[in-house]
C-alpha cells in the first residue's frame, strides 16, 4: 500500500487504520482530564454541525429555525476544545498554539458571521433548508451568487471562504499548528487515535463551513436541468444529494488549493488582516446588503 | 419520568455541578473549563424553557467568546499563587454564601408560585425576539442603548489594554 | 417541571457565583463568579417568562443580561490587565488603596 | 493578503500614499496577488507530476554525480595523498610494499564523517579513485557506513608471481655479481 493504489484512493484508509492502531500515548506531565476531555469536545462538536446540513430534498438530520445560528455556535466549542488540549499537554508549544487558535478564532468569528448576513437578509431566514429551497428558480439556477444582489452576494462568499479557512485553522492561517516554528502546535502531544480525532475535526469543520456556503451562496442542491424531472421524482434526492456534495467538495478542493498557494501568514498579519480588512468589508457589505434588500422591498 | 423531566435533571445537574467543580476546584484553568459545563447546561436549560434562542446565544456568547477570553485572560496572568487555603473557602462559604443560599431556598420552598395548568407550546422564538427588538414600540431603544454600552465598554477595554501597554507617564 | 426547579437551579448557581467572588484569590475568578450570578439571574427572567404565560420580554431580558455580561467580561479583563501590568498582581487582597501608588 | 501594512518583506514604495488610500492598494494588491498566485497553482496542477517513485523507479543522473567512491586498485599506489586531502579524514589505508608490488591491508572509507565533497579525487596522481552514481546508503548501525573500497586484500596470485620473478631475477643478478668478484 505503499503508493496507495489507483491515484492513491487507499492512502487515506491506510491512514485511518495506522491512526487506529497507533500507541495511545499520555504524556506523564499532561493533564490526564483536560487532554482526554479534547478531542472528544473538538470532534464532538465538528459532528453536531452536519446536524443541519440540508443535503438534498428530505435527507437532513434537524431543520432547525436557528440552522445557521446553532452552526455558527457550535463551530465556536470549537476553541474551547483546541485551548483545552494546549494547556492539557502541559507543553509550550501546545500553548503557543492554543493561545494563537484562541486569538485568531476570536478575531475571524466576527468576519465569518458579518459575512453570513448578506444572504440571511436576502432569504430572510436561519434555516438552511429554506435558504436552499429559495434558490430553486430559473430551473435550478437561482442561486445567491445568480441573483440581482450579485455584487454583494460574490465579495461576501469570498469573504465567508476566507474567513472560514482562518476559522477552520487552516493554511495560510494555520498558525495554531505551524509546524515549522512549534512543532504541531496544540495536537504536538498528541498520537493515535486522539490525533486522528483533531485531523478529522479539521476536515469536517471545511466540508461543514463549505457546505453552508453552499447551501447559501451556491443553491444547495439545486441544480440546472432540475426542472426536467417530475414533480416528487425518486431521483431528485439523488441527484440532489450528488449537486450538493460536488458543490461542497469543490470548495474543499479550494481550501487545499489556497493551501498549495499561499504561504502561512505572521500573527500580526493575520489579526491585522482580520481586523483591519475583514471586518470593515463584512460590515459595509453588511450595510450595502441591508440597503439593497430595503431598495428591492419598497413598494 | 418524563423526557422534559430528565432534560432537565441531566441541564441541572451539568449547570449546578460545573458551578460547584468551578468554585471548589483549587486549579484556576480548571474552574474556568468547569464553567463550559455549566454554560452549557444553562444553555439547555433554556432550550427546556422553549428559548431555543437563547440557548444558541447563550452557546455563541458564553462558551465560544465570554469563556475564551477569561482562558486568554487566565494564561496572561500567573497563577492564584499559593493554592488558597481551604478554612478560608469554607469561612466564604458559611459567611457569604450559605445564608444567601438558606434565604433563598427557604424563599422559594415558602413561595406561591403556582404552575400553570397547561404550558403554551414552545415554539420557535427567532421572529418573535427580532421582531420584538427592531420595533419602535417594542424594545428598540433598549437594544440601541445595549450597542452603545457595548460600544463604551469596547472603547473602555482598548483603552485600558493601550495604556497598559507601553510605560507611558503622561496623563 | 415546576417553576421553583428552574429558581432553585437558579439560586444555587447565583450562590455558588457568590461563594466564588468572596473566596477565589484571583480577580479572574471573581469576574467568573460575577458571570454565574448574572447566568441565574438570565435563567431566573427565562423561567418566569416561560411560566408566566405567553410574550417574550423574560427572553429578550435575558438577551440584555447576556449584553451586559458580554460587555462586563470585556472591561473587567482590561482593569484586570491593566492591574496586572501595574501591580504584578491579581490578588483582590493587594488593591487596597484607591490612590495613585 | 499578499502585502500587509508592515510587512518586511515588501520594499517601500517611494510616493508614500494615505492611509486611507494605502488601505485600498493593499487590499487590492492583496485580492490580486492571491488570484495570480491560485492560477499558477491550478497551471502547474494540470501538469503532468514531476515526482518519481523512489524504490521503483530511479532518476537519470548526470554524469558528476557525487555518489559512493570506487577504487581501481590495480592502479592505485598507496600514496596516501587522497588520505591527505581528506578535509574530514575519513579514508584510512595500509599496505605493505614487496618492491612495486603492494599488499593491501585496509582502504576504508568511513561515510558517517565523508561528506562527497570530492576532494580526495582531484590530487590522485593515477587517478584511481572516483565517485560513482550509487547514493543509497542505508544500514541499521554505524560500523556498516565504514566502507572497504578493496577489491582484494593481501596479494593476488599475479602479484605473487611477479614478487616470484622480481626475486628470481634480483637473485639471478646477485649470483651473477658474486661471479663477477
Amino acid at each position: 500500500m505503499r503508493t496507495g493504489g489507483w491515484h492513491g484512493w487507499s492512502q487515506t484508509l491506510a491512514d485511518a487504520i495506522k491512526l487506529l492502531t497507533k500507541e495511545d500515548i499520555l504524556p506523564s506531565g499532561a493533564d490526564p482530564v483536560l487532554f482526554r476531555l479534547a478531542p472528544a469536545l473538538v470532534m464532538g462538536s465538528a459532528l453536531a454541525m452536519f446536524a443541519v446540513l440540508p443535503f438534498a430534498p428530505g435527507i437532513q438530520f434537524a431543520d432547525l429555525d436557528l440552522g445557521i445560528y446553532f452552526l455558527l455556535a457550535i463551530a465556536s466549542l470549537t476553541t474551547i476544545g483546541v485551548i483545552m488540549a494546549g494547556w492539557g499537554s502541559n507543553n509550550k508549544w501546545s500553548l503557543y498554539g492554543a493561545m494563537r487558535g484562541a486569538a485568531q478564532a476570536a478575531s475571524y468569528e466576527i468576519p465569518l458571521a458579518l459575512s453570513l448576513i448578506p444572504p440571511i437578509l436576502h432569504f430572510g431566514t436561519f434555516s438552511l433548508l429554506n435558504a436552499t429551497e429559495q434558490q430553486s428558480g430559473w430551473g435550478g439556477m437561482g442561486w445567491y451568487v445568480f441573483s440581482d444582489a450579485f455584487w454583494v452576494a460574490i465579495p461576501s462568499f469570498f469573504l465567508f471562504l476566507t474567513a472560514s479557512l482562518a476559522e477552520n485553522r487552516r493554511a495560510p492561517f494555520d498558525l495554531p499548528e505551524s509546524e515549522s516554528e512549534l512543532v504541531a502546535g496544540f495536537h504536538t502531544e498528541y498520537s493515535g487515535l486522539r490525533f486522528a480525532f483533531f485531523f478529522l475535526e479539521e476536515y469536517a469543520a471545511m466540508f461543514a463551513t463549505s457546505a453552508v456556503a453552499t447551501a447559501y451562496w451556491l443553491g444547495g442542491w439545486n441544480f440546472p436541468g432540475m426542472t426536467l424531472l417530475a414533480e416528487g421524482s425518486a431521483w431528485l434526492p439523488w441527484l440532489g444529494a450528488l449537486a450538493f456534495l460536488l458543490k461542497a467538495m469543490f470548495l474543499v478542493c479550494v481550501m487545499i488549493w489556497v493551501r498549495w498557494t499561499l504561504p502561512r501568514l505572521r500573527i500580526d498579519q493575520v489579526m491585522t488582516l482580520g481586523w483591519k480588512y475583514l471586518t470593515p468589508l463584512a460590515l459595509g457589505l453588511m450595510v450595502a446588503a441591508a440597503g439593497w434588500e430595503a431598495w428591492r422591498a419598497m413598494p | 419520568m418524563t423526557g422534559e423531566v430528565l432534560a432537565f435533571s441531566l441541564f441541572s445537574a451539568m449547570a449546578v455541578g460545573g458551578a460547584g467543580l468551578a468554585l471548589f476546584h483549587r486549579s484556576a484553568i480548571h474552574s474556568a473549563f468547569a464553567l463550559l459545563a455549566s454554560f452549557l447546561g444553562v444553555a439547555g436549560l433554556y432550550l427546556n424553557l422553549g428559548a431555543d434562542f437563547l440557548a444558541v446565544t447563550q452557546v455563541l456568547l458564553y462558551a465560544g467568546g465570554i469563556l475564551v477570553l477569561y482562558l486568554f485572560g487566565l494564561m496572561l496572568v500567573p497563577p492564584e499563587g499559593e493554592a488558597p487555603r481551604p478554612g478560608r473557602r469554607a469561612l466564604a462559604l458559611v459567611l457569604a454564601a450559605a445564608p444567601v443560599a438558606i434565604f433563598l431556598i427557604a424563599f422559594l420552598a415558602r413561595s406561591s408560585w403556582g404552575d400553570p395548568s397547561r404550558l403554551p407550546e414552545p415554539e420557535g422564538t427567532v421572529r418573535g425576539i427580532g421582531l420584538a427588538l427592531l420595533t419602535p414600540d417594542g424594545w428598540l431603544v433598549p437594544f440601541e442603548y445595549a450597542s452603545i454600552l457595548l460600544l463604551a465598554a469596547l472603547v473602555g477595554a482598548v483603552h485600558l489594554a493601550r495604556r497598559s501597554a507601553p510605560k507611558d507617564d503622561s496623563p | 417541571m415546576s417553576l421553583v426547579a428552574y429558581l432553585v437551579v437558579a439560586a444555587l448557581l447565583m450562590v455558588a457565583g457568590l461563594a466564588m467572588v468572596a473566596s477565589r484569590r484571583s480577580l479572574i475568578h471573581v469576574l467568573i463568579g460575577l458571570e454565574l450570578v448574572l447566568n441565574a439571574s438570565a435563567l431566573n427572567f427565562v423561567a418566569f417568562d416561560r411560566y408566566s404565560g405567553g410574550g417574550q420580554e423574560g427572553q429578550l431580558a435575558a438577551l440584555f443580561v447576556i449584553v451586559v455580561a458580554a460587555a462586563e467580561a470585556a472591561l473587567g479583563l482590561a482593569i484586570v490587565l491593566h492591574a496586572y501590568s501595574s501591580k504584578g498582581s491579581i490578588r483582590p487582597d493587594d488593591f487596597r488603596s484607591l490612590g495613585d501608588s | 493578503m499578499g502585502s500587509m501594512e508592515g510587512d518586511a518583506l515588501t520594499p517601500a514604495r517611494p510616493p508614500k500614499p494615505s492611509s486611507f488610500r494605502r488601505w485600498w492598494v493593499n487590499l487590492y494588491e492583496g485580492v490580486v496577488s492571491t488570484a495570480q498566485g491560485m492560477s499558477i497553482t491550478l497551471r502547474t496542477f494540470f501538469k503532468k507530476p514531476v515526482t518519481v517513485q523512489y524504490p521503483e523507479q530511479e532518476l537519470e543522473l548526470d554524469g558528476r554525480y557525487r555518489g559512493i567512491h570506487f577504487l581501481e586498485q590495480d592502479l592505485c599506489i598507496y600514496c596516501d595523498v587522497c588520505a591527505k586531502a581528506c578535509p574530514v579524514d575519513c579514508i584510512e589505508m595500509d599496505a605493505t610494499r614487496h618492491g612495486k608490488e603492494l599488499e593491501w591491508h585496509v582502504f576504508t572509507l568511513d561515510y558517517n564523517r565523508c561528506m562527497l565533497c570530492e576532494l580526495c579525487v582531484y590530487p590522485c596522481p593515477k587517478d584511481c579513485i572516483h565517485q560513482g552514481e550509487e547514493y543509497a546508503l542505508v544500514t541499521e548501525n554505524r560500523e556498516d557506513m565504514v566502507l572497504d573500497l578493496l577489491t582484494w586484500k593481501g596479494l593476488t596470485d599475479e602479484q605473487k608471481q611477479k614478487i616470484a620473478e622480481t626475486e628470481a631475477a634480483k637473485a639471478a643478478r646477485d649470483a651473477e655479481k658474486e661471479k663477477g668478484e
